[in-house]
């Protein structure tokens, strides 16, 4: 199991290669990008900010419940930080086990958790040098609630 | 007791600051750390009645009772991936 | 769009590389794998053979329908045929699309269509050198009533 | 009419013979090939009643009627990916 929060570029064909063996018989790869448009606006990049500690646990939290999934510990993902031109990839997510259903849906959970779970904000500029924090998601349990 | 506060993203841009030393009585807690940051400054009257906290980096609820030196993140809602 | 059936080892990074436009926000490559055990019983190598002709023109269909699906034509599938060892890669599916549901969707149906409408077979060679055809699916629709 | 008919994997291993060239009366349907077929040899008499078919590379149906010069595959339970 491989979890990372970095300001490098993301070397996707490192985390492709950090999973698989000879017991699996599927290999899933799900890469983000950053896109030219957000909500109909054109975008030419974006800074990703994490609160970074916290970001890395609970990246490791993700990636353990995902294992539990996956049957297997074969996973990587790895989270970009920091200033991205449109076509950089921001997240890379890498599994692999014997059969192709529980990868679908363990590189699924990865991605739909760190969405609503980790601790990292999107500012994205527009053209005309406009920039705002992205619309999050804020979590689902209330926190008077008690998360 | 003190406790440290830290804005992230949109809410730093509103608080105008990425962190805050809050002084607050014993057996304190989230909830009390967040009326009183609230009412520390006219600009952190503009965050949520109830944001999203981290204490020492894991999501908590507003009736956990706080401890000097704890670490109390204001966490927007996110938008990684 | 690009479908393909070939018997020369899939190139996985160029498969990948296929897909992808600065108005994607989400990649997604699945590749399925010779694995050394099948049913319980350690697998040497396996043979792929395709009805050919068909074979290309059914995974054109499948890439269709998908592509329908991923609301883009950014879509790749390259099966292999022939004799394959342990770890060899046995097909690659490369999408792209805006959003991510949709490439998670597309990717799928392709592999899912696959494994039950692709003309092509796999004989399993076991540790001994026994060797036998791959319990296969049969098509889901009768062929009495008319396929 | 003659239609040529293709076997493959598990069915060519039964059949002892990758394909079959096989005469058969004007308006013959699908059904009718995969009887005949059958009959012609003992080993493949061993098919199954009703084994999926592709004329001309396309899935067909039993009712399907077959021309001169048809290429009937007889598909084996599939096993790609």
């Amino acid at each position: 199991m491989y979890v990372q929060i970095t300001s490098d570029p993301i070397q996707v064909s490192e985390v492709l290669a950090s999973v698989g063996s000879s017991a699996d018989g599927a290999i899933l790869l799900f890469t983000g990008i950053v896109r030219n448009h957000s909500e109909g606006q054109p975008v030419t990049a974006v800074q990703y900010e994490a609160y970074r500690g916290m970001a890395e646990q609970v990246l490791r939290e993700i990636a353990q419940e995902a294992s539990e999934r996956l049957g297997t510990d074969r996973l990587a993902v790895v989270h970009r930080v920091g200033d991205l031109a449109v076509g950089d990839v921001s997240v890379a997510i890498a599994v692999s086990s014997p059969h192709r259903a529980e990868s679908f849906a363990a590189c699924r959970y990865v991605i739909e958790e760190i969405k609503v779970r980790l601790p990292v904000w999107k500012r994205e500029r527009f053209v005309g040098g406009e920039a705002r924090w992205a619309p999050g998601r804020a979590l689902a349990p209330s926190p008077a609630a008690g998360v | 007791m003190r406790v440290r506060s830290l804005f992230f993203a949109a809410y730093r841009d509103l608080a105008g600051r990425g962190e805050l030393d809050v002084e607050l009585p014993p057996g304190a807690t989230v909830s009390d750390l967040v009326a009183v940051v609230r009412r520390s400054a006219e600009r952190l009257a503009g965050l949520p009645a109830q944001p999203v906290v981290a204490v020492n980096q894991e999501y908590a609820g507003y009736e956990q009772h706080l401890r000097d030196g704890d670490e109390v993140a204001f966490i927007p809602p996110v938008a990684g991936g």
